[in-house]
């Protein structure tokens, strides 16, 4: 499709959505203070029902969204199941309001009741809450208990300080300096993490947690996890689990037997729910008895038969966001967590794991990609960082370029790396327990096939992609302030500016 | 047992002899060993214990819809109910393209494979645009809570303060989100939030007390209109004015849904601009449908102070072809970690594409139409409830679509006359009375386009009923 | 995509879809018949179920469907609600057994019998029945209650021709025959209809019936119509008008008032409901007071308050189809008519009539086309049929091929004509009430684009589509034993017997 | 009034100003100008009365949706009702795929334009081939009852014969089509419909009768496996044997979700196979989910006699590339109008896409698994119901989902049992009292996968309760 802007399509007083008209006789006053009536008309276009549908549903065609094959690293690709999301379609789920009196809500507390306390098989904490609106989220309200953990103890004013590893999700640092946290990064080191050496020297009287992920985004498991997590509980420092990479250790591991006090699940990701391109997501943020109290309210409960809604949480840290969670999300990771159930958990783990290293070994197989960390020889975790850099020497053809051009081939997109790059022209492809090994493959043999373009064509993959609904967007403007146009009128008026 | 050997349905590799051959190709001898890195002490010792699988889909959906079927819903109840989350109206296309399995999946592609989403997404910004009347919109936060949690922190960065002036009616639930995002004190970067004294008899801001308060060191004005209690605030331009002489930011909150008929925030000297989604096409899911929006003027020093995604419109490699990417990405925490603009990551960017359809079905006509309509039959329920012995309207016709009723009259509480509602399949507006605001038992009504008037005559005959 | 068959698709052991293994204690014989013992494995194929979900999510997209312009004469494109089709898909529909008692369905009871009364207003009839499975079928239903009401009289024996026009819809003639009448079909004369002297030339009291439609496929009126009826019904016979082309008369004519004693209306195409490639269709049959004791059973009634199943019609003709019809599209087709109400009605036939005049006046402007019935100056009705004859003559492209090409413009291809081509390459557009002036316009733009191509690159033409999912099929196998395939079975038996 | 001018949503020139547009373009001044071919005397005299229109979306879906409710269905109570239409399973996907508007919209397009639903309609042929061991598969009719009474039409124009055979105990809805298919005798080309005597000790075909009926001017014998009262056919291979043996054709008819687990009627004889879609993944939707297969060997003389639509493949101009197209079809009506095979017209061919996508759902392993289940599970609610004292199974274990369950022995009628049980939310047999069969108070039940053992002993146990 060369589909046009919605705001160029339409005619003037064609109607998508008619209202009924209010009965003039109805005798009620419906004046708006004079300085308040809008006397514009909003520049909004002007089409029928069934040109908003063609529009949207060609706008729908020309997304690859998990059409092809996506081995997207950090992310874990997962099939998400058509009949959760049509059960939270349903008018018993889509059409509840959260100030709903508890009683008439018990279906939906019940589910979520029941997630918690998989989660909590799942991880060994004592409490989970669906609040966050995603894995950063979660991670931000775990600096918030934190705070609330430290002031209830009057101590806020000293633990200001956050200790996290420089390969960490950068929600977490982010998050920890937005909730007013000092961070600090640790460095990795020649085995792939930081060494106790640097946590022990970092941790103080000062710290008030740390964060980690683990395994890392390379692949990479740091051995030392329960020796961090002791000196830093000597340090009196709190232990955060981000659990982004769970796949690869599901079922095989417990936060809470590693002595983490609190970690987060994303429940978009791992447990099967859709990320939509970016949300509506949940970062299910669970922790010990000792810091519950400090949760955000309201916490599920069950009293007797009945689920309740316990608000009354005078330690809480508050609100991290309006209401208990994106629910419909909950609804569709409890499903896929029965319809997985431990037996199908554990083996998703082995089959991500065992498909990573499969990977690896073909991957190995092309000249003109890196393994990072090449001096470690253990077999990675269920993703396995990679570098183009050879690639890149030889033909100026980077990492941009590839992923643009296996698109080409109905391969979504891969995951490069968050940054820092630690390293050059990255790419993080993982296989997940999703895709079969035919998938598998064909993304293999396409990456080789682009790798021999690269080499004979450089041209070719540089421009691409080819074959997709649009080409090579030009990224100049990105960071032009006097080009970047966020909207329509924007993009008008810049665009008359140029032209005079 | 047999049951172990069926491959699973949502796992390619699970049909037999998959990783067995995985495992050759890698010359691994057994599962245990891709593991390596993970010390043995490392493993869990306690059980896995979750409750049994439900192996197949008819399991699955059947347990789903039994414990949904336990929920009632605002669908075969009439409710009341708003105050953050409001019951309107979700168009049949904006439910069918937001299902469209291309946009509800994991993607995360490139600006070329995700072309058509991105291009929904400029066009949630371009509409919305059109409503504030205003040239930058970000893709939405969290909720609503959060983009005033978002702007007020921005606010704070332009302007090098560190204090809010907010409404002392604001809601309880997005002032405790504010609070997250502001304090405590005790931490570098902290915010102070103020109250502002609202009028008892209109439940607008008292100008003298916002004059009092406007000191130097305030980073910023916050108020909504219509506000958390249902009315407008009529001298929202004064407040700008007052805002802006004080070298203060002001932020508004707006609904979407009274911009067909309301003044768009962008002419009344608004900066930066927050508000729900949810509106815009969303169905309540709970409370798992919120999300919101921050816009402003498209002045470099507001841009560069954004913590999400700005889509820009863009060409490409073909002439006279238009993309789209992210702008000023650097700044955000993807790019920058700790030294970001605050912090993003997954949001609510599914209800972007339900807001661009929303949107381009109503246009301007369907705006005002919208408008006008909940403006009549919120004005007709004040009215038929106002007529009821011992029930009063805080603030008779001053808002749009909530408003504040008393009870006091009636020797109930909203908790008893709640449930007595609730039993007659009505859920009652959102109890106030414990939230401080000395209207006694007193609850906050929504009244939207979904109600009719004769559910609105339902209402009240049922309160007569329930009253007597 | 490149997408291959289901059937090449998989691997061995591959699940979509599990059901639960009955318990081997429950201690019941579960033992068939060894004659009845399957051995043999079926040959299907074996896919995850996001394999599955992906593999017809690209056929999806890889078929056209009113994604682009639709102009398709005889089959009125209509925009088709999504509010109703949810409402279908609710389970208070979707779930529902056709023998449940009548008290557990008065929802449904009720909104056909109010469709019933819609329908009785639009007609003037005095009964309407939804079991016809579509246009086609309730054309069968009007023979079989024909053949009951002859019957019932002891005539029928005698009553064994049915008298027709050869532009009639071909369901008319080819379901009498079925039903066991003699087909007599009237040739158009001058005037573009047949004469009222061949009519009476061939009714007389063989006739059982006429069946007609008005207007035509041509977008022709016959305006001796009531003089048919009368002439018809002084012979005995009775008179059934095919309302196919509803869309151009309808809130203008009233089938009763004309004169008939039957008429069936559409439900899949003018009242809104999707006709889905082919159904679940609905013709909805309805007649006068005297036929009504000869439909088939049952007939939705209401009792007081109550809406009943009547079943009790000894002089019924018997089930033309189980049960009581496609519901899901009846209640389709109440939504759309609710939607419409009687002035969007009329206010549809106006714009249908209108559009279909604008595109005459456009469509002349283009030379190598030619009007059917040039001879005819009056103002066609909703649709008019076309010939490509000149351009065929100039330059040999045929209608098929600009149909073809005019697909990959965005533009779905046309109807041409029903058997037999009274017109040569005929194409037959009806713009309706749907579409945009500006969709009307596109259309016209293509067609005159591709004229043009066919002056200037007739091969370009002759062997489009270029820009659809596949290339022109070749149809020569369709009619060879030897190599069509109807199943993929048969085709690797071909393949291999050809290879052999 | 203020409602007349507004565009409508469904009307592309609804807008203001468009018809005007046109009619000036045209040169006619006014909309009845166009309309100038209809005489005067014939436009409508009556005024059109239609109830009022639900302008606004939201008035529509609220009266649909507080019609519908009005209905009890099989998902909020327990349903054991068949016969003709059967509570399966509809696995999610199926539903995703066909409601996608690509496919349930008004299209019919081209060969290359449709090849997606071309291509989706070939694998439900050929994937139902694969289960029947038949290589001819036409796209549905409208109906089982309707594809039995094509098949015999098929077989008295390849035999020249104008008899068919069909059992004693065969549905009265069937039937009823059938008759209305062959029948009545007064006119040409009409069909002959005789009975065959079933077992009353097995419900099966007397073969003796069978073999006393099988003349020379029997054009063909249909029978169905399982059959209507649920008892499988185990002499269907003698039966097939035997009409051959006397010239007639064997049209069968077979349950499709059976075929994981019995023997596929191709490889027993069958010369024509019969059956019902609706299994295949379609929702009962009242009734509305039904439609019938037919298939055959690929033998021309079949061939030649289908009504309706063959997808075969075929190549492209696109060398390696294959498509799709309607083989033989200039033998329907609308190729040849009265001459052709029967006639055809618009059918239920959305539910061939349902069925290709159910099909690769189950795959070989899932029908076999599903067959093992419902038979499990029939042969469990057998067993429960036969424990109740005055309760009989009429030939216990010898079919697969349906079963006879007589009430003799209780004092009651199925009528008064089954409104007993409705009042406990349970949908009991369909009532065989009134069809002349010969079995007193008797139901068919049908018991399916959807069915789990606690939904069995709920029955048995409200039934208990109910016979008290």
């Amino acid at each position: 499709w060369d589909e046009p802007l919605v705001m160029e399509l339409g005619r003037p007083g064609a109607r998508g959505q008619l209202f009924t008209l209010p009965d003039p006789e109805s005798g009620v006053d419906t004046a708006l203070p004079e300085a308040l009536l809008r006397s514009d008309r909003p520049a909004l276009p002007e089409l029928t029902e069934f040109e908003v549908q063609r529009h949207y549903l060609h706008l729908s065609q020309m997304t690859l969204g998990m059409m092809g094959v996506s081995l997207f690293g950090t992310c874990t690709m997962k099939y998400n199941s058509k009949t959760s999301e049509f059960a939270t379609l349903r008018p018993e789920l889509a059409e509840l309001h959260p100030y709903q009196h508890p009683e008439t809500l018990q279906g939906v507390l019940e589910i979520m009741h029941d997630l918690d306390a998989i989660l909590r098989a799942l991880s060994g904490m004592d409490q989970f809450i669906f609040q966050a609106g995603g894995g950063a989220d979660a991670a931000y309200t775990m600096a918030a208990v934190a705070r609330a953990y430290w002031q209830d103890r009057g101590m806020l004013h000293q633990r200001t300080e956050m200790v996290t590893s420089i390969q960490a999700h950068p929600c977490n640092p982010a998050t920890a300096a937005s909730a007013g946290f000092t961070v600090i990064n640790l460095p990795l080191e020649e085995n792939g993490y930081p060494s106790l050496e640097a946590l022990k020297a970092a941790v103080s009287e000062r710290t008030a947690l740390i964060m980690i992920n683990n395994p890392d985004d390379m692949g990479i498991y740091n051995p030392e996890i329960r020796e961090w997590v002791r000196v830093a509980k000597e340090a009196g420092a709190l232990c955060f689990y981000d659990h982004a990479n769970f796949n690869g250790v599901m079922g095989k591991l417990s936060a809470r037997e590693l002595g983490f006090d609190a970690c987060m699940f994303m429940l978009h990701k791992t447990f099967g729910a859709p990320k939509a391109g970016g949300g509506p997501a949940v970062g299910a943020y669970g922790c010990s008895a000792e810091l519950a109290p400090y949760l955000p309210a309201p916490i599920i409960a069950k009293s007797g038969e009945t689920y309740v809604l316990d608000e009354d949480r005078p330690k809480s840290c508050g609100k991290i966001r309006e209401f208990w969670g994106n629910v419909p999300q909950v609804v569709k990771a409890y499903a896929w967590a029965r319809g997985m159930g431990a037996e199908g958990i554990n083996l998703a783990s082995d089959i991500s794991v065992v498909a990573n290293n499969y990977m690896d070994k073909k991957l190995g197989e092309i000249s003109g990609l890196a393994r990072s960390n090449p001096e470690i020889s253990l077999r990675r975790m269920e993703m396995t960082r990679w570098s183009l850099q050879p690639l890149y020497e030889e033909t100026g053809v980077d990492t941009f370029a590839v992923a643009n051009r296996m698109a080409d081939y109905g391969i979504d997109p891969y995951w490069m790396s968050h940054e820092p790059w630690l390293v050059p022209q990255p790419f993080t492809p993982e296989a997940g327990e999703l895709w079969s090994k035919e998938d598998i493959d064909l993304w293999i043999a396409v990456l080789a096939k682009v790798v021999e373009e690269a080499r004979e064509t450089p041209e070719l993959v540089k421009t691409a992609p080819h074959n997709q609904p649009i080409a090579q967007v030009k990224g100049e403007v990105f960071d032009d302030p006097s080009r970047w146009a966020m909207t329509w009128r924007a993009y008008q008026r810049k665009r008359a500016a140029a032209k005079a | 047992m047999a049951a172990s050997v069926r491959a699973h349905p949502w796992m390619g590799s699970s049909a037999p002899g998959v990783i067995e051959d995985m495992l050759r190709e890698i010359g691994a001898a057994s599962v245990a060993e891709v593991f390596e890195q993970i010390p043995q002490d490392h493993f869990r010792k306690s059980l896995l214990n979750l409750p049994p699988q439900l192996g197949s889909e008819i399991e699955l959906k059947r347990d789903l819809l039994s414990k949904l079927k336990k929920n009632k819903s605002c669908e075969d109840n009439l409710n009341f109910l708003g105050a953050g989350v409001w019951q309107h109206h979700v168009p049949a296309i904006v439910d069918e393209i937001i299902g469209r399995t291309e946009f509800a999946t994991n993607v995360w592609g490139s600006y070329q494979s995700d072309h058509g989403r991105n291009q929904a997404w400029f066009e949630f910004a371009s509409q919305l645009g059109a409503l504030l009347n205003l040239d930058v919109v970000q893709l939405p936060v969290y909720s609503w809570g959060c983009a005033i949690g978002h702007a007020a922190r921005m606010a704070a960065r332009l302007t090098g303060r560190r204090k809010i002036l907010v409404p002392q009616f604001m809601d309880p639930e997005r002032l405790s989100v504010l609070h997250s995002y502001c304090q405590p004190l005790e931490l570098a970067g902290a915010i102070e939030i103020i109250c502002l004294a609202n009028s008892t008899h209109t439940g607008q801001i008292d100008l003298a007390d916002l004059i009092a308060k406007l000191g130097p060191d305030v980073a910023a004005v916050y108020f909504e209109n219509p506000a958390y209690l249902g009315n407008f605030e009529a001298n929202a331009a004064e407040i700008a004015r007052l805002a802006r002489a004080a070298g203060a930011e002001t932020i508004v909150g707006v609904d979407p849904l009274s911009l067909g008929i309301v003044k768009a925030p962008g002419d009344y000297g608004a900066d930066i601009v927050t508000g729900p989604v949810q509106p815009l096409g969303v169905h309540m899911n709970c409370g798992g449908g919120v999300g919101g929006f921050i816009a402003t003027r498209d002045e470099e020093r507001y841009v560069r102070e954004y913590n999400g995604f700005l889509v820009s419109i863009a060409e490409t490699l073909t002439p006279g072809q238009f993309g789209f990417g992210l702008a000023s990405s650097h700044q955000n925490s993807y790019g920058s970690r700790e030294h970001g603009k605050d912090w993003t990551g997954n949001s609510t960017y599914l209800w972007a594409i339900a807001g661009a359809v929303y949107m381009s079905l109503l246009g301007p006509e369907g705006f005002a139409e919208l408008g006008r309509l909940i403006l009549a039959r919120a004005r007709l329920a004040e009215k038929l409830l106002a007529e009821i012995e011992g029930v009063e309207i805080l603030w008779p016709a001053s808002g749009f679509k909530e408003f504040v009723v008393r009870f006091d009259g009636t020797g109930q509480t909203v908790a008893e006359i709640n449930a007595r509602l609730r039993a007659k399949g009505i859920f009652g507006g959102k109890d106030l009375s414990g939230e401080g605001l000395g209207f006694g038992q007193s609850a906050l009504f929504c009244v939207t386009e979904i109600h009719t008037t004769t559910d609105l005559l339902r209402l009240a005959d049922t309160l007569k009923e329930v009253l007597k």
